[in-house]
Order: structure tokens, then C-alpha cells, then sequence
């Protein structure tokens, strides 16, 4: 891209993105000022929101539209290439992307039309020698300098930024469009909260919030658009919390509930936990390479290279040198040599165990926020927020806001890294399953699910592969929120019933939600219909596959790791299951609670209509898997090392697979998802859609599991057990410290100081009164026997004036000299 | 001539000055002080201080002198037109009054007043400010009006635009403008401390209220 | 024609003085003794003038009479006032009332 | 009179009369000029006073003094002056007699001695000075003095209310007077007369009533404030028959209640001859070719004689327009005069001192030029060169016996 197109390209697309992301900040100024002083009982917050979003979402298809027409749709054309390469190799067994990529390839623009029978690398060359070929960075406004610290409102936009601007914007217009229809219930002068207990059986009551609720939902996706926009580490960072802070505020939404407003607490002290991590490796960051940025692809400022470019040469190699702890990454200076302390002379290096430093505590960071195996536990508890709020934190926002970060800044992690992000990640993705199977409320289900899914997503990154982790998180974002909005809509239909053991049958009576559901189901359990040459398959299906495919591959290259592969893919089936179980407790059957059934609903069009556009979308989304628009979008923004691939031998042997290795066992790590979803599927069929089998009878025989489960790997009582009751055997020391020995001391020294006050005061009444009565009395004395002459007669004083001038001009006269 | 003027104006000032003293109506005190500054009027006009004379006139006789016979009229009622002092005050006064001005009358006089001006004059051509400084100029006599209202505005005809004026005196600009302001806060103050006093309110009615 | 000199109008000025402390020491009326100030002050200007015209006060003695005058009106519409005042509260203008502070 | 004796002042022409020395020749001086003051003084107040009586009586449908000197009766004011000049001179017995007697000397005095500083004609003037309107304003003063202590010494108590009154509203009205007076000696420069009557040669354009707005308005205001300065209805509350029977003239008879009247009216012809003075081009016609060419025709002493004619027709107009007002209007309240005063005068002439000193500042900026009009584009004080040139009195800025004083020095320093 030439400097000319770069800079017309990149001032309208930080416009129109600057635009989207503001919109919803505006909203939130007007709503949470305006909506105090207007009615309770009005819409127009509400609309206000979905406008702000909407409008977002129609910015993001223009900056779309713009950034495809001004790289002249190059994304399409390299993925092409990708493919190409890959058939001349004849390396890849499976042809339905390459059928599917070459019916939709575009003519390639010349100056894309580099020789298809090139070198074996070719695309891999070409790539490597512009990595940030379609990312546009630069700077909205500096905020401030301290010293060689700047801090700069900047962006960084590649493909993947717009992918998650309309992924956001998108499924944030549909949940605004269905919280309008579900928090209708707030719009009221006088709201009575069922969940809230006052003392004598009464309820409380309070005015409707209706407004407040739409403007954090605008500020949530005013911070969740900052953070995708964000150019630099720190202003990420800065995003990060404000997310943090949507989150609480409407986790916590019913504050008066002590659940919600304690999970509200809990998720926000859980997040600060994981971003004590992200702020050290900020610091780390900062005092080694002096900047923030991601990377400077300017081509104006070829000196001023951001992290990445520091980190990875153009082909995303790592030089380093040493050995052990004096082992040390070279700092590249962003035109192809190694970057140059000014003050020393020297060139610049990062001691290798601080990179690794730091990219754990940006990952940790990432940890909290998208609820990893650690920190996993304040998810389900953020489902006492509204259902709405579930969909947005579950799908779009706030956890993606993890695995966006991981991904963004995967340069940066070098492989002892990875497989840490990898194991995190299998650990979580199996814990959350399993706990999923247990559970009864409809929503915590699919809160765990999520947390698998995260797994799943995190999984993918750590063994390589950076696409696979991208593409699921698209494609959940979709089907999760999917299921959100149809899970409120049963909620709300059943007037805030969220028991399953309570359903059953509901699919008579909500039959929109039923179906809109099954699609969401079946998305994330991964079912599809194999054929030769294409799976006819809902996006899940694609994107597990390709983190089913990396892990295998990953395997392959390292044995050792054989967990990595095997969990995900007995998860997969686990996945299935719950996600069947959920859908035949819930739709099918025979109605468990006659009384709840009675009086189900359907809900509104206006909170069906979100669900019919999601199921539309969680549907195709990824239509044509690797070969998709949706998947060459992410291509063309993956970084350059995830590609190739790369043998490392370090602290940890471990080898990251690339494309070419991936594409082998695409087929086998298909058809074995395939099996497991379908097992899967077939087991809840059996044991809870034709009730062949009685999952209690299961359950009892299994009790110890059970309950084990149910306690959430009794997560809670460890971190109890570890943190809360340590402190609290503290605090007690401190407080017997306190009163056994701080209060005895300062107790004395009161008594002290009340026995030399004592003597002071006999002091000062003996002694300086006295003086000071002397003095006194002396001062008075005087003035009265002075008194006799001030007689206030003014013509007396006019006398003595004249006396005394007589009696001056006498002496004067009489003894000075003349 | 002037000498004759001049004897009809002390005259009538001292005599004027003396009748205030002496008399003990306080109008017919106002009607001499009247007299005896009106003539001190005529005696600026006669040292060609024309502008001075009549702002004695004006504020003096016309103004400060009409204030007298107000706060007379309007605080003596008959028998407080005259309060006489004691007898032995007045011969105490006298005296003093006597011995004050033979004080000043001897310190004048035996000041050589006419050997002063020479050595002033002699001194003051020795410094090259030749007789325009000494007073003010001769041409100009009579008409100090100009002056006088250059010199509050900061500039003086008489030092700036001498030969050895380098710098430009500011006159009394200052004083002038202290001076306004001053007069402004004693317009308030005065107004403010004659007005019209409430009635204080009656104490027993106050107590059967409360 | 002959000047009259500086002595003469020193004394009409010390005359005027004179009379000016007397009434102030002598008149038990407040009036009488405003009146004395008066004097005091023409007295004193009067002593200025001619200065200013025989002696080497030059022009500023002018400029000083001057605001002797503008400051003696002051003074005396500030001294009516405080004598309106008394008189409104103590129904006399005799200065020798005023001993309201004196024990 | 040659032009000789127009370069000269009346002083020194006489002290060339021999046997009349310097101080002889000055004290004669001195008594011509009082002898004409006086003339000016009281010569006016008897026209006036007839013609008062004419003018009201036809403003009031009747005929009014007709038999007395034959025609019109116009020697009435003689006639009443010889009545009250042989009625007996009484005095009350309740009166402070001596400053009952004192009073109207002093408001004839007054109004006398205003006369001094009022040029009569270019450099026809008894005393020119510098601030000559400053001590007109100064004496004119004065004259309420003798009016307080004749309503003081009167011992009535219609006198003594009528000289409050006149004391209140004298006091009051001194400040818009001073004020408006002040507002043509911005426009020109100067505080004497004689070169603010000069300044308006030329054109009835140069008027200084003409000058700026503000000057025109303070025009109405400075004659409206007159009136009451000189107690003139309808600010007559001094007087005031329908209430105070004669206010501080009650207990007044004969010579010296004419003495009043006398002032009264001088006081009136002074407040005219200010106003035209001061507003209305005093001497000049106000026709330019008309006074050049008097002055070319005649020359200098006899076009002085037309101009002093031309002053006093122009002050007599505004007497009349005085009387007319006297007896059209009706009598105020009093508290309608001080409102009048204290709440419209007083805001209005400040407001009208501020204009006319941002006026000009304000031309300049935004016209460039000192007056509206094109014409006329010299400051106003160049006016004055051209008939000093020609016309203006030698004596013009000094004092009469400074003047004599230094031909004396010089004759001794010839010798």
C-alpha cells in the first residue's frame, strides 16, 4: 500500500470506526443524564441505545466496505493464493475449501498477482514481506507525555478489527433489540422486585430502571469497541477495566438482590486478580521497549516500529542469543536491522525470561477476563445479571474481550507461552463441560458451555493455531448469544423460571424459541451432514474442526502433548450432550411444572426477531469453513508465524504446526469431532429426549461425581478454604494484636499524658497567670490613674494642643540654640 | 491700590474670623464665617490664585457654609441657638488664644522674609531655573486655572517644560485621584450616617410580644 | 504700586488661626467648634497661597490649598452628620454631652 | 471710540490722564466699570419686571400696566421702584435684626458681583479671567446664602420654611447646574467666556448648542436648572403665596424687599447671558457674512457695540421665554422639585457629561474626523485665532491690574 492510499484509506476508516465506537459513548452521556430527568415509563433510552449500535453496526459495514475496496478485496486474493499453494504442494487431502474458494475467488488485483508457482513457500514470502500488508495503525490524539512514556489514543485496524467491529456491533444491536422487549418490565414508576425480601413478606420496591440499564449496556459497547480499536497495550489496558466496570455495573444490575450484587463483587475482584498480571507484564512491556504500540505499519514512520515489529523480524522469526537466563531476544528497529539504544550505543535486547514474563501477564489478564481455568468461577455467578446482559458478556463482549487480546497480541508470545495458554485452556474447556452436564439452571448451562468454549478458543491459540481460535470465537459469539436471547425468551415466557426441571414441552408453546434454540444447539455441538466434497454444517461445526484439526496436528508433532488433543475431543462430545440435554429438558417432554407450562408464552416479535437474525447468522456465518469470506477475513490478519509454523527448542521442545500440517489432518480430526458430537447427541437423545434411560438413577449411582460436579470442582471451597479463611484467621490475629497490645499502649500513654497535663496546669495557674495577672493588673493601674486625663472633653484636648505647642515653642526659644 | 485692597480684605476676614469667636448665635457665627471666608476669597484673588478664590467661594461659602446653617437649623431649636460657656473658658481661651498668636507673630517676624526671597531668587538663577520657578509664571498671572487643572492631570507647566526637564514630574495625579475617591466614600459615609434612624423600637412593646 | 509683602497675609493667616483655635477651644456648641476648624484650615491655606506666591513653594502650594479645601468640605459634611447624629440621640449639640465614654 | 482705546484697557487709557496717577486712574477704572455693571444690573430688572407684568397680563387676557411714562406704561417698574423706596423700612421684633438687615445686601451682592466675569461683548469684560465661569457659578451661589438667613431672621415661620426650601432645592440643584454648565467647556477647552463666545464665531453651526448631541440636550437641562436656581416657577417653592403667604420675603418691605426682586431679575438676565454664552454664539449672529462684514464695515469698536446688542437681544428672548414659562406652568410640589432633581437632572447631566466626553473620542475613531458634518473639520479652539486677530479685546486672558502693573515696570525700567 503506498503512503498516499495509506493515509486516505486510514483516515476514513478511523472515522468511520472512531465514529462506531463513539456512538455508543454519546448514547450513554445522553441516556444516563437525560434519562434521570424524563419519564420512567419511556422507550426512548432504549431506542437511543439500539440507534448508537446500530449506527455502529452500519459504520462497520461502510469501514467494511472501504477497507476491502481500498486493499481492491487483496484478503480474498492472498487466501487464495494460500489455497492455491496448497493444491500445487498437493499436500492438502481435503478439497472442499479449495472447491468452495476457487468458485469464489476474485480476480486478483496485479499488483497481488505475484507468480502462483513460485518458490514452496511463495505465499509465506509474500506474506512475510509486508506481515501488516491490510493493518492500518495510527494515532486519534495524544493524551499525554511523561517523559519517554507517551500515551496515545491510537488505533491499529486489520481485518480482524473490522471482523470483531461488525461481530460486536452486530449481535449488540440484536440484544439491545431483545432487552427492549425484555426489560419492559422496568418500565415503571414503581418496579417490585420479586427476588428481594423485605422484613414482614412485603417486596421491595423501586422506580424503574429502564434507561440506567440501556446506558450500560452503551457504555459496555463503547468500551468493548474501544478495546477492538485500540492501537496500543495500553489503552487496551484502560478498555480492559472499563469493561470490567460495564460488567459489574450490570451484573450487579439488581443491586438490592445480595446474589447479584455479590457476584458482581466477585467478578470484579477476579478480574483485578488477572489484571494484577496484565499490569505487570505492562510494566515489563514499557521498560523494555519504551512503547505501547502494537505496530506501526505507517509506512510515513519506517523508524518507529511498535511492539511486534520490535519482537519478529518481517518473517516473524525471534533472533536470540545466549543461553539460560542470559538468554536474550534482539529488539528489531523496524527497517530490518536491530534497534539501537540512543544513549548507549548498544543494540537492544530483552532478556528472554522477561518476555516470557510478560506475555504470561498479559495472558493473565486474559485469564481473568475470559474466565480460564483459575479465575473460571465468577462467570456462572454473573448470570444473576439480566438475561440480556448474560448474552452480551457470554458472546460479544466482555469474555471475547480475552481471547481478542490473546489473539491480538500473539506475536509477543513466544512458545513456553503458548503451551502454558494451551493447557490453561484445555483444562478449562474440560471442567466446563463437565460441570455442564450437571447442572440445572438453563442459563448457568450455558454459562459453563461458555466457559468450555473459551477452552476451546484458548486451546487453539496455545498449539498454534491462531486462525482456529479466532474463527470459534466469531462463530460462538453468534450461536452463544443465540442461545442467550432464546434461553430469555423461555425465561421471560416462563416468568423468570430458570429451573429445567421445571420445563418440558415448552416447544409447543414457544415453538420460534424452540427451533431458533435447536439451531444454536446443534451450531455448538458441531453436527453436520458429511458429504464428499463439503460437511453441510452450522458454523460450530467449522470452527471446532479446526481447533479439533491444529490440536491433532499439535499432537502429531509432539506426542507428549497427546492431552491436548484428546480432551478437546471427548469434549466435544461432552459438549453435545449437555447442549441436548439443555434442549430436551427444556423444549420436549412432557411438562414437569404443569403450573409454569399453563402459563408460558411466547415472547414478543420484538425479542424473537434478534433471535431469528442470530439463528440466520450463527447458521451460515461461517458458511464455506476455511474456504468462507468470514475465515479469509481472519487470514489475512493472522500473524506471520502462525502460518509457517515453527520448530522450537527451548526451555520446552515444542513444535507449532503451520497450515501446510494442519490441512493433513483436517479430514481425520473432522470425522472424529463428527463422532464424538454425534455420540454425544445420542446419549442425551437417550437418556433425556425419549427418556430410555433415567438420568437419576445415573445420578445416584454416581453420587460422589455428582455432587463433585454440582460443586463446581469445588472451586469455590478451594479458594475459600485458600484465601478467604486465611484472611480471616489473619484479620482475627490483628484484630487480638490490636486490642492486646496497640490499644493497651496507646491507653497508657493516654494516662500518661493525663498525669503531666496535671502538673502543667498547676503550673500554668501558679506560675504564668500569675505573671500574666501582674502584668494585667499592672497595665490597668496605669490606665486608670491615667484615665483622669482622657476626660473626653474636646475642647479640653483643643487646649492641651495648644498648651503643648506653646510649651514646645518655649523650650525651643528658651534652649536651642539660635 | 492693592495695598488698600488688600487692608479691606484682611480687615474684613480678621474681623470676621474675630466676630465668630466672639459671637454666640450659631447663625450669626455661620453669617461672620461666611463674611470672614468670603474675604480670605478675595485675598487668593489678590495673590493671583484665581482659580483657588473661587473654589473657596464655591465650596466654602457656597457649599460648606450652607451645610453649617442646615445641621444648625436643623439640630438648634431656640434655646440651643446659644450655649454659652463659662466665663472662666473664655478668659482660659483668650489667653491662650493671645499667647498662640504671639507665638506665630513673633516666629514670622523675626524671620527675614525679604532677605530669604533675594537669597531664593539669587539661588535659584545660580541654578539655571531662572524666576519662572520661582511662583509661578509672571505672564501668567492670575490665570492659574490651566495649571492647576494640568497638574492634577499629572503634567507641570512649570518643572516639564523648563530647560532641565528631562523627566516628566507626575504632578498629582495621584493625590487627585485619592482624593475623588475619597470624596466619593465621605458622599457615602456622610449620607449613610445622617439618614433617617428607625424609630427604635419600644422595649415594652417588645416584651408583650414575645 | 506696591506689593503688599508675605508678612501681612501671614498674619491675617495667623489671626485666622488664632480665632479658629479659640473657637474650637471655647464654643461648647458642635457646630461652633466645626465652624473653628473651618478657620483653622483658611488659616492654613491662606498661609500656603502666599507662600506660593512670595515664597519658593511655587505652584504646589496652590495644589495643596486645593485639596486642603476639597478634604475640609469632606470633613465637614462627615462631621455634620456625626453632629446630626448626636443630636438625634441626645437631643443636644452640646459638646460637653459627649461624655458618654468617659466612666 | 478709536482703536486705540480698544488695544488699551479702560486703566491704562486713564492713567494716561496726568493729574489722575496710577492708583487714581485704577480706582476711577474700577468705578466706570462698577457704574456699567451696576447700569447691566439694574437697568435689566426694571425692563424685565415690565415687561413680566405685560406678558403676563396679555398670557392672562388683560391688558396689564398701561398709563404709567404714556404709552404701555412702560416706566411702571420706575414708578413701583419710587413707591418702595419711600415705604418705611420695618423690621419684627421676633427678627435677628442685624442679619435681617444683612440678607438682602447679600443677595443683591451676589447677583450684582456675578455680573463681573460676564463679557458683554468680545473683551468687554469687567475681569478676565481664566475660570470665569467657574466663579459666575461661584457667586452665583452665594445669592442663596441671603435668602437662607432671611428666612432664618425673619423669625416667622413662613419664612423660615421658605428659605429651607430654597436652601434644599438651591443645594440640589447646584450639581446639574454645574454639571450641564461643564458640558460646553468640555466641547471647547476652556473655562473663559470670552474665548468660549469666541469659539462660536461663525455659523449658528458653531453654537456649541449645536455641537453634539449632548451639548444640545444639556442646553434644555441647563436652562431647566436656571429656572430653579433662580427660583422661578414652577420651581418657586421659596416664595410660594399659595402657601407660605410670601415664603422668605414674608416679613420684607420696601427697599429691601425690592432688593430681592432686583436680584431676582438680575439673576435671570445672568442665567440668559450664561446660557448664550455659553450655548448660543454669544455675541455673533450667528450669519457669518453678516458679522464680517459688520466688522469690515464699521471695524472694531462699533461692531462690538452691535454685538453686545446682539447678546443682550438674544438674552432678553430667553427672559422672555422664562417668563412665559412662569406663567404657564403651575407650582410644583416640593418633593416633586427634589425628585426632580435628585432622580431625572442629575442622572440625566452626568449621563450627558459622560456623552459629551466619549463624543469626540468617539468621532475620532469612527469618523476620523472631530465633527459630524464635513464642514468645520478645525478643532474647535482655532476658532478663536482669526478674531483675536482682529477683534478680540487686548486685555483678552489678563488681569486689568496686571496689565497696568507691567506698563508701570516698564515705564520704570525706561527710566
Amino acid at each position: 500500500m503506498s503512503p498516499e492510499q495509506f493515509a486516505s484509506t486510514g483516515a476514513a476508516l478511523k472515522w468511520l470506526l472512531g465514529l462506531a465506537w463513539l456512538l455508543p459513548l454519546a448514547g450513554f452521556c445522553i441516556e444516563v443524564l437525560g434519562g434521570y430527568w424524563t419519564d420512567r415509563r419511556s422507550r426512548a433510552p432504549a431506542w437511543l441505545a439500539v440507534g448508537c449500535i446500530g449506527g455502529g453496526f452500519v459504520l462497520s459495514t461502510i469501514a467494511f466496505v472501504t477497507w476491502g475496496s481500498a486493499t481492491h478485496w487483496g484478503a480474498f486474493a492472498v487466501v487464495d493464493d494460500h489455497h492455491g499453494d496448497a493444491h500445487a504442494r498437493g499436500q492438502s487431502p481435503d478439497a472442499a475449501p479449495a472447491a468452495v474458494t476457487g468458485a469464489q475467488a476474485p480476480a486478483a488485483p496485479a499488483e497481488h498477482g505475484h507468480p502462483h508457482d513460485g518458490p514452496p513457500h511463495g505465499h509465506d514470502a509474500a506474506h512475510a514481506s509486508s506481515p501488516y500488508a491490510f493493518a492500518l495503525s495510527g494515532s486519534f490524539y495524544n493524551l499525554a507525555t511523561f517523559g519517554g512514556l507517551s500515551i496515545d489514543i491510537d488505533y491499529y485496524i486489520d481485518s480482524l478489527t473490522i471482523v470483531m467491529f461488525m461481530m460486536v456491533t452486530l449481535i449488540a444491536t440484536c440484544i439491545h433489540l431483545f432487552a427492549m422487549g425484555y426489560m419492559s418490565d422496568e418500565l415503571t414508576d414503581n418496579y417490585e422486585d420479586h427476588e428481594v425480601h423485605l422484613p414482614g413478606g412485603r417486596h421491595f420496591h423501586r422506580p424503574g430502571r429502564y434507561y440506567r440499564f440501556f446506558s450500560y449496556l452503551s457504555l459496555f459497547c463503547f468500551a468493548m469497541l474501544g478495546l477492538v480499536l485500540a492501537g496500543n497495550i495500553f489503552q487496551v489496558f484502560v478498555f480492559w477495566e472499563l469493561v470490567g466496570v460495564c460488567s459489574y455495573l450490570l451484573i450487579g444490575f439488581y443491586v438490592e438482590r445480595k446474589s447479584a450484587s455479590t457476584a458482581a463483587n466477585k467478578a470484579f475482584v477476579m478480574n483485578r486478580v488477572g489484571d494484577f498480571g496484565f499490569l505487570i507484564g505492562l510494566m515489563i512491556l514499557w521498560t523494555w521497549f519504551g512503547t505501547f504500540r502494537f505496530a506501526n505499519t505507517d509506512p510515513a514512520q519506517p523508524g518507529a516500529p511498535g511492539l511486534f515489529q520490535m519482537v519478529r523480524d518481517a518473517d516473524g522469526h525471534i533472533h536470540e542469543h545466549g543461553a539460560g537466563l542470559d538468554r536474550a531476544v534482539v529488539l528489531n528497529d523496524g527497517l530490518g536491522g536491530a534497534a539501537v539504544d540512543a544513549a548507549s550505543g548498544q543494540p537492544r535486547s530483552i532478556p528472554f525470561w522477561l518476555l516470557i514474563a510478560a506475555g504470561l501477564g498479559i495472558f493473565a489478564g486474559c485469564i481473568g477476563k475470559s474466565a480460564q481455568f483459575p479465575l473460571q468461577t465468577w462467570l456462572p455467578d454473573a448470570m444473576e445479571g439480566p438475561t440480556p446482559v448474560s448474552a452480551l458478556v457470554h458472546s460479544a463482549t466482555m469474555v471475547a474481550a480475552g481471547v481478542y487480546l490473546a489473539g491480538r497480541f500473539y506475536p509477543m508470545f513466544v512458545p513456553e507461552v503458548l503451551l502454558v495458554i494451551a493447557y490453561i485452556g484445555c483444562i478449562t474447556l474440560f471442567i466446563g463441560a463437565t460441570i455442564a452436564i450437571v447442572v440445572t439452571d438453563i442459563k448457568r448451562v450455558l454459562a459453563y458451555s461458555t466457559i468450555s468454549q473459551l477452552g476451546y478458543m484458548m486451546l487453539a491459540l496455545g498449539v498454534g493455531g491462531w486462525f482456529a481460535g479466532l474463527f470459534h470465537l466469531i462463530t460462538h459469539a453468534f450461536f452463544k448469544s443465540l442461545m442467550f436471547l432464546a434461553s430469555g425468551s423461555v425465561i421471560h415466557g416462563c416468568h423468570h423460571v430458570q429451573d429445567m426441571q421445571e420445563m418440558g414441552g415448552l416447544r409447543r408453546k414457544m415453538p420460534i424459541t424452540a427451533w431458533a434454540m435447536l439451531v444454536g444447539v446443534i451450531a455448538i455441538a458441531g453436527l453436520a451432514i458429511p458429504t464428499p466434497w463439503m460437511a453441510i454444517a452450522f458454523s460450530g461445526y467449522h470452527s471446532k474442526d479446526a481447533i479439533l484439526a491444529t490440536s491433532l496436528a499439535f499432537m502429531s508433532q509432539n506426542r507428549q502433548h497427546f492431552l491436548l488433543f484428546l480432551l478437546p475431543l471427548a469434549t466435544a462430545g461432552i459438549t453435545a450432550f449437555y447442549m441436548f440435554r439443555l434442549w430436551f429438558m427444556t423444549f420436549s417432554g412432557k411438562p414437569r411444572n404443569q403450573h409454569v407450562y399453563d402459563h408460558a408464552h411466547e415472547s414478543p416479535w420484538i425479542m424473537l426477531g434478534p433471535l431469528v437474525i442470530l439463528s440466520v447468522f450463527a447458521a451460515v456465518c461461517a458458511v464455506g469453513g476455511e474456504g468462507g469470506p468470514l475465515a479469509r477475513m481472519l487470514f489475512a490478519s493472522e500473524p506471520t508465524q502462525a502460518v509457517a509454523g515453527a520448530a522450537v527448542a527451548g526451555t520446552v521442545a515444542v513444535n507449532l504446526p503451520g497450515h501446510a500440517l494442519i490441512h493433513e489432518y483436517h479430514t481425520t480430526a473432522g470425522i472424529a469431532a463428527l463422532l464424538a458430537a454425534l455420540t454425544g447427541a445420542v446419549l442425551s437423545y437417550v437418556f433425556y429426549g425419549a427418556g430410555l434411560v433415567n438420568p437419576a438413577t445415573i445420578r445416584s449411582q454416581l453420587s460422589g461425581l455428582h455432587s463433585f460436579l454440582i460443586e463446581k470442582w469445588e472451586f469455590d471451597a478451594l479458594y475459600d478454604a485458600m484465601f478467604v479463611r486465611p484472611v480471616h484467621v489473619v484479620a482475627r490475629w490483628a484484630q487480638g494484636f490490636d486490642q492486646k497490645y496497640l490499644d493497651g499502649f496507646l491507653h497508657a500513654t493516654g494516662r500518661a499524658v493525663v498525669w503531666i497535663s496535671k502538673w502543667d496546669r498547676k503550673f500554668d495557674e501558679t506560675v504564668v497567670d500569675r505573671a500574666v495577672n501582674v502584668v494585667g493588673d499592672a497595665t490597668y493601674a496605669a490606665g486608670a490613674s491615667l484615665r483622669r486625663l482622657q476626660t473626653g472633653r474636646l475642647r479640653q484636648y483643643v487646649m492641651f494642643i495648644a498648651f503643648g505647642v506653646l510649651g514646645l515653642f518655649l523650650l525651643m526659644f528658651a534652649f536651642l540654640p539660635r | 491700590m492693592e495695598t488698600v485692597i488688600f487692608t479691606i480684605y484682611a480687615l474684613a476676614a480678621c474681623g470676621g474670623a474675630i466676630a465668630v469667636m466672639v459671637s454666640q448665635n450659631v447663625v450669626r457665627m455661620a453669617f461672620w464665617l461666611v463674611i470672614s471666608l468670603g474675604s480670605v476669597a478675595g485675598l487668593f484673588f489678590l495673590l493671583h490664585a484665581d482659580f483657588l478664590g473661587a473654589t473657596q467661594l464655591l465650596i466654602y461659602v457656597g457649599g460648606t457654609v450652607v451645610l453649617l446653617i442646615f445641621g444648625v437649623m436643623l439640630t438648634a431649636s431656640g434655646p440651643m441657638l446659644t450655649i454659652r460657656s463659662g466665663p472662666g473658658e473664655v478668659v482660659l481661651g483668650g489667653l491662650v488664644g493671645l499667647a498662640v498668636l504671639g507665638m506665630l507673630v513673633f516666629g514670622m517676624l523675626s524671620v527675614d522674609w525679604e532677605s530669604q526671597q533675594t537669597r531664593m531668587y539669587s539661588a535659584a538663577a545660580e541654578e539655571g531655573r531662572g524666576e519662572r520657578s520661582m511662583g509661578y509664571n509672571p505672564e501668567g498671572e492670575g490665570n492659574t486655572a490651566r495649571r492647576l487643572g494640568a497638574a492634577l492631570l499629572g503634567v507641570r507647566f512649570d518643572r516639564d517644560l523648563g530647560r532641565n526637564s528631562e523627566t516628566l514630574s507626575t504632578g498629582y495625579l495621584l493625590p487627585f485621584e485619592i482624593v475623588s475617591v475619597h470624596l466619593l466614600v465621605v458622599l457615602v459615609g456622610a449620607s449613610y450616617l445622617a439618614r433617617t434612624k428607625r424609630r427604635r423600637p419600644n422595649p415594652l412593646e417588645e416584651s408583650l410580644e414575645s | 504700586m506696591s506689593d503688599v509683602g508675605l508678612t501681612p497675609y501671614l498674619i491675617v493667616a495667623a489671626v485666622l488661626f488664632v480665632c479658629g483655635i479659640v473657637c474650637m477651644a471655647t464654643k461648647r456648641n458642635a457646630i461652633g467648634v466645626l465652624m473653628g476648624v473651618e478657620l483653622v484650615l483658611n488659616g492654613a491655606n491662606l498661609n500656603l497661597i502666599a507662600f506660593s506666591r512670595y515664597g519658593q513653594l511655587g505652584f504646589d502650594g496652590q495644589a495643596i490649598a486645593m485639596f486642603v479645601i476639597v478634604l475640609a468640605a469632606a470633613e465637614a459634611a462627615v462631621a455634620l452628620a456625626i453632629v446630626l447624629n448626636f443630636y438625634n440621640n441626645h437631643l443636644t449639640v452640646d459638646v460637653d454631652q459627649a461624655r458618654q465614654l468617659n466612666s | 471710540m478709536s482703536p486705540h482705546l480698544a488695544e488699551l484697557s479702560l486703566a491704562e487709557r486713564l492713567s494716561e490722564v496726568g493729574w489722575l496717577g496710577q492708583s487714581g486712574a485704577l480706582l476711577a477704572a474700577a468705578l466706570i466699570h462698577a457704574l456699567l455693571v451696576g447700569l447691566f444690573f439694574g437697568l435689566p430688572a426694571f425692563v424685565f419686571i415690565w415687561a413680566e407684568r405685560k406678558i403676563s397680563g396679555r398670557i392672562q387676557d388683560r391688558l396689564g400696566p398701561t398709563r404709567t411714562g404714556g404709552r404701555f406704561g412702560w416706566l411702571q417698574s420706575l414708578a413701583d421702584g419710587v413707591k418702595l423706596v419711600s415705604k418705611e423700612d420695618l423690621v419684627p421684633a421676633a427678627a435677628d435684626s442685624m442679619l435681617f438687615r444683612v440678607a438682602p445686601y447679600i443677595v443683591v451682592v451676589a447677583s450684582f458681583a456675578a455680573f463681573i466675569v460676564i463679557p458683554f461683548s468680545d473683551g468687554w469684560i469687567a475681569q478676565a479671567l481664566d475660570v470665569g465661569l467657574f466663579l459666575g457659578l461661584a457667586i452665583l451661589s452665594l445669592e442663596v446664602l441671603g435668602i437662607i438667613l432671611a428666612g432664618y431672621s425673619s423669625g416667622s415661620k413662613w419664612s423660615l420654611f421658605g428659605g429651607m426650601r430654597e436652601a434644599a432645592q438651591m443645594v440640589s440643584y447646584e450639581v446639574p447646574l454645574g454639571l450641564t454648565a461643564v458640558i460646553p467647556v468640555v466641547a471647547a477647552g476652556s473655562l473663559n467666556l470670552n474665548e468660549i463666545a469666541n469659539m462660536q464665531r461663525g455659523w449658528a453651526g458653531h453654537w456649541l448648542v449645536f455641537h453634539d448631541p449632548f451639548t444640545f440636550i444639556a442646553f434644555f437641562v441647563f436652562f431647566t436648572v436656571t429656572l430653579a436656581s433662580n427660583k422661578r416657577a414652577p420651581f418657586d417653592l421659596a416664595e410660594a403665596e399659595s402657601e407660605l403667604v410670601g415664603g422668605f420675603h414674608t416679613e420684607y418691605s420696601g427697599m429691601r424687599w425690592s432688593f430681592f426682586f432686583l436680584a431676582e431679575y438680575a439673576s435671570m438676565f445672568f442665567v440668559s447671558m450664561l446660557a448664550v454664552l455659553l450655548f448660543l454664539g454669544g455675541w455673533w449672529t450667528g450669519l457669518p457674512g453678516l458679522d464680517e462684514a459688520v466688522i469690515a464695515a464699521v471695524g472694531g469698536y462699533p461692531a462690538r457695540v452691535l454685538g453686545m446688542v446682539v447678546l443682550l437681544a438674544k438674552s432678553s428672548i430667553l427672559v422672555c421665554v422664562q417668563i412665559w414659562i412662569r406663567w404657564t406652568l403651575p407650582r410644583l410640589r416640593i418633593d416633586q422639585v427634589m425628585t426632580t432633581c435628585l432622580k431625572y437632572l442629575v442622572p440625566i447631566s452626568c449621563f450627558l457629561f459622560l456623552g459629551a466626553t466619549i463624543w469626540p473620542l468617539v468621532l475620532l475613531a469612527v469618523l476620523g474626523r472631530p465633527s459630524v458634518l464635513p464642514l468645520g473639520d478645525e478643532p474647535i479652539g482655532a476658532r478663536v485665532v482669526p478674531a483675536q486677530a482682529g477683534l478680540s479685546a487686548p486685555a483678552a486672558g489678563r488681569n486689568m491690574a496686571t496689565r497696568v502693573s507691567r506698563s508701570t515696570q516698564e515705564a520704570e525700567g525706561s527710566r
